[in-house]
């Protein structure tokens, strides 16, 4: 199906969803507290089958004080693409694991854990990726100070 | 008289060997140190102690190859002197070397070689 | 709302059989970051009870540079030398991805001329990239020669790139707008000519390692990826096609010129080692169809669109653009506000990173020679993995 | 231990004939040594490619130098190649290697990133900006990634420094950094002068903080400031 039906397709399968705009592909806004059922239910849809989770990342947006987390799904069934984003407040940034879902899920949490610092509820084994485990604070935080990163000279 | 040669030999290996490490052994600079003798595990600290219970095939591996090594090595005198021990000597070869080939499918069909 | 933050030393505590037992006790071994088979810098925590891997844990982390950091104070153009230091082994194929994500966020159109440029650059990258593989497989495996013939045919395809682009590793060379330079006079006869060279070289290939016994006994039926599995793990590229699933986006979303080229996904049928090996091996093949199809015709035209200074501002929004690479689909979402030449966020989805966790579910239950083996054939670059 | 090894040399050095003799050894051990070298390789990124791979390769051949036995231990490495960044986590795992090494061992930093950090000097949070922070460095192969020649010429400068400065009375002494390629007008008397007056005691590194500080572009400044030849 193309961007549109899906949208509809899947906002009609999850009311509490809306469309995302100024994406470049299908893209579906979705509460944080959904994410879960929505992410079942678009792998087992047979009529949507998005077996492959392409990709996960969270967008820092420091300015509305939310953290907006994006998976990009690919179906190798009936090869369309779905961009689904959830946004969590700064303070609290605790959102429902998809590693049951798609298993690349667990890595890919743990890399947005490491470098942003969203907390991923009843996740097998959330630990730092990168980082030396007692490393303080989240790189990609747009807030992130660390005075050994040496600014770009004027 | 011919014992020379033998000493001849002896001496040449033990020089070779004793004097490439003690040379070695006087000249290199010796710093041995904590982290230096530290067990090497690319570049990590090593995990847990190495005294634990392993699989007893390392040393079935270890026994089978101790003894079919001696045998070969028994063989090279065998081998030079081939010619002139005659029939007796191929016949005495071929039984020992059939006591070894016993103990091999012996341990084949005990099924020793196969590794767990 | 259980989130317990575990840490590394929690993976790191040595198993503690039982003294008296007569069971044998497992022990961790640091595959760690110095080692022939990480190419580059990468721990493998392995359990091991005798030399049965009983349990895989990869702790990436050493080469991390923080790339996406970095990337939030250059411009567009400037990040372009960044994803080549990301897969060295691909660098021109980074280079276009994000030079195409930019050029379609922005509106730019590219002329016919750079496209094909563009799709031989890459299509010979793969070549490159692919021929220092099998190099380094056999090399892995034990096998010295083949590291050498492998690396005299990344030298001859290497001066290809030197002449035109002039680096042999780092290539900078595809950029927002189209090219940094024009390709050199006699391009097209120098490829027809090593072409030609490489065609009976896979033969050579082929009779040298494919054929020997002991690399067919040490690949094949191991590390078995059957393709839900794959699909699950998140692994794109010939581990994927290796398994079965036909998802080359070369075909599926023809990006370049590759519709005008006529060329054949290449899907392995048990998802074993040896067919991630043979799918490298005729990828190569497919690769020289399509340059031999595009090399003759190559249209006329300038070969940069916007001025080279020129400031390139997305619109504002989310753009996920992604492309084949040599070890599988690398993605980039690149999030802009609008205001400014700098994008606001940028994050890469690398083929290795995903292909790497394909270790862990592979791994368990086979010896520590054939982990070796199934290392080798996912063909990992670690800085794509920590970037 | 060592009462052989190290007090030999120098016993015998104060016999009136002795220095003829350590130094008609050392020139006979040095010239052993420098050719045989065996690098450990140790590539953490694109120049792991060029520097280990590529020259080991049959079109530049590092065997040309005796040096094409790359050992992955560092237990039978003669010279550590650094081949690519150096981010924190790695820093002190690099140290433990370079502490693993046999005596007397030696480094190569190739490549920008090694030597200053390279394109990742600024807004990295993790980069150890130039390696002999970590670990004391002999020679300094710049590029990113160098050719397999500009490597070569790191070598035979290595090869170089052997020559001229070591000694079994005084083993392994530890070098400051000689830059390989050698900026021009730069005589052979000068590096055998740098060489004599660069003799110190090896200075013990703490990794975590030295990793830390910044103290890079300072030590720039400094050597720049001693050794820049006014023309």
């Amino acid at each position: 199906m193309d961007g549109e039906a899906l949208n509809q397709a899947v906002i009609a399968l999850e009311p509490a969803a809306a469309k995302r705009e100024k994406a470049d592909r299908p893209a579906v806004q979705v509460p944080p507290e959904k994410l879960a059922a929505l992410a079942l239910a678009l792998r087992d849809e047979p009529a949507l089958a998005f077996d492959l989770l392409l990709d996960h990342t969270a967008i820092d947006w420091i300015a509305e004080e939310r953290f907006e987390l994006v998976y990009v799904l690919y179906s190798t069934v009936h090869g369309h693409y779905l961009m689904v984003t959830t946004s969590v407040p700064r303070g609290a940034p605790v959102v429902p694991t998809v590693s049951a879902v798609w298993p690349i899920a667990h890595w890919q949490e743990r890399e947005v854990f490491d470098l942003m610092g969203i907390q991923y509820d009843d996740h097998p084994d959330l630990r730092r990726l990168f980082l030396e485990d007692e490393w303080q604070g989240h790189p990609l935080r747009k807030d992130y100070k660390d005075d050994h990163m040496l600014g770009l000279p004027k | 008289m011919d014992y020379f040669l033998v000493l001849l030999f002896v001496g040449l290996s033990a020089f070779f060997v004793l004097g490439g490490l003690g040379f070695s052994y006087l000249i290199a600079p010796h710093k041995p140190g904590r982290i230096k003798n530290a067990p090497y595990e690319c570049g990590e600290q090593p995990i847990g102690g190495a005294w634990i219970q392993f699989n007893v095939g390392y040393y079935l591996f270890g026994l089978l190859f101790l003894v079919f090594d001696v045998e070969a090595a028994f063989l090279y005198p065998w081998a030079v002197a081939f010619r002139d021990a005659g029939l007796t000597g191929l016949v005495e070869a071929l039984i020992f070397l059939l006591v070894l080939i016993v103990g091999l499918v012996y341990a084949w069909k005990k099924s020793a070689l196969e590794w767990v | 709302m259980t989130v317990r933050v575990r840490t590394l030393d929690d993976i790191c505590k040595p198993p503690v059989g039982a003294e008296s037992s007569l069971d044998t006790q497992e022990y961790l071994v640091n595959m760690g970051p110095q080692h022939p088979i990480a190419h580059g810098s990468l721990r493998l925590i392995l359990r091991l009870d005798g030399e049965t891997v009983k349990e895989v844990t990869p702790a990436p982390g050493y080469v991390h540079r923080g790339i996406e950091k970095m990337c939030e104070s250059l411009n567009y153009r400037q990040i372009i030398h960044l994803t080549d230091r990301m897969d060295y082994l691909s660098a021109l194929m980074n280079n276009w991805l994000v030079s195409k994500t930019v050029e379609k966020a922005a509106g730019i159109a590219v002329n016919p001329r750079i496209e094909t440029i563009r799709t031989l650059m890459a299509e010979l990258q793969r070549l490159q990239s692919h021929v220092l593989w099998w190099g380094v497989l056999g090399m892995d495996l034990g096998a010295f020669t083949p590291f050498l013939y492998g690396f005299r045919e990344r030298e001859i395809i290497g001066a290809l790139f030197e002449e035109t682009i002039g680096a042999r590793l780092t290539m900078n060379y595809i950029q927002p707008g189209g090219l940094m330079y024009d390709i050199h006079a006699d391009f097209a006869r120098k490829v027809k000519e090593v072409l030609a060279y490489l065609k009976p070289i896979l033969v050579e290939y082929d009779t040298l390692l494919s054929g020997n016994v002991i690399l067919q006994e040490r690949l094949r039926n191991i590390g078995i990826l059957d393709p839900k599995k794959a699909v699950a793990l998140g692994c794109t590229g010939p581990v994927l096609r290796g398994s079965g699933v036909p998802y080359d986006l070369r075909k599926l979303e023809p990006y370049g010129v590759y519709d005008q080229a006529e060329f054949d996904v290449v899907v392995g049928t048990r998802g074993d080692c040896w067919d991630r090996y043979y799918v490298r091996i005729e990828e190569m093949r497919q690769s020289i169809r399509i340059i031999e199809q595009l090399v003759d015709n190559i249209p006329e035209g300038p070969y940069m669109v916007t001025k080279f200074a020129a400031k390139i501002k997305l619109p504002e929004g989310i753009y996920y653009g992604h492309i084949e690479t040599a070890r599988g689909v690398l993605g980039v979402t690149i999030v802009s506000d609008g205001k400014s030449d700098i994008p606001y966020r940028m994050h890469f989805r690398s083929p290795n990173f995903n292909n790497l966790w394909a270790v862990t579910a592979l791994a368990p239950g086979w010896r520590i020679a054939d982990l070796i083996a199934i290392q080798s054939s996912l063909d990992l670059v670690i800085p794509d993995i920590d970037r | 231990m060592g009462l052989v090894t190290d007090r030999l040399p120098r016993v015998v050095e104060n016999i009136p004939g002795g220095s003829i003799l350590i130094t008609s050894l050392d020139a006979f051990i040095n010239w052993a040594r420098r050719n045989s070298l065996w690098p450990l390789a140790f590539g953490t990124k694109c120049c792991a490619i060029e520097m280990l791979m590529a020259t080991g390769a049959p079109h530049q051949d590092l065997s040309r130098f005796g040096a094409e036995v790359a050992r992955q231990s560092p237990r039978q490495a003669d010279f550590m190649v650094v081949a690519g960044a150096i981010v924190k986590k790695m820093a002190p795992r690099l140290r433990m290697l370079y502490e693993q090494m046999a005596e007397p061992r030696y480094v190569i930093a190739t490549g920008s990133c090694a030597i200053s950090g390279g394109p990742f000097m600024y807004n990295s949070y993790t980069i150890v900006r130039g390696v002999d922070e970590v670990v004391p460095v002999d020679v300094y192969v710049p590029g990113c990634p160098p050719r397999p020649e500009a490597f070569f010429w790191g070598l035979m400068t290595l090869q170089r420094m052997i020559r001229e400065g070591e000694s079994i009375a005084r083993p392994n002494i530890r070098r400051k950094p000689v830059m390989a390629a050698l900026p021009q007008g730069i005589k052979p008397e000068d590096f055998r002068e740098e060489v004599r007056r660069l003799l110190e005691a090896e200075n013990e590194v703490n990794v975590d903080e030295a990793a830390a500080s910044k103290i890079w572009l300072e030590k720039v400044d400094q050597w720049m400031a001693k050794h820049l030849i006014k023309p």
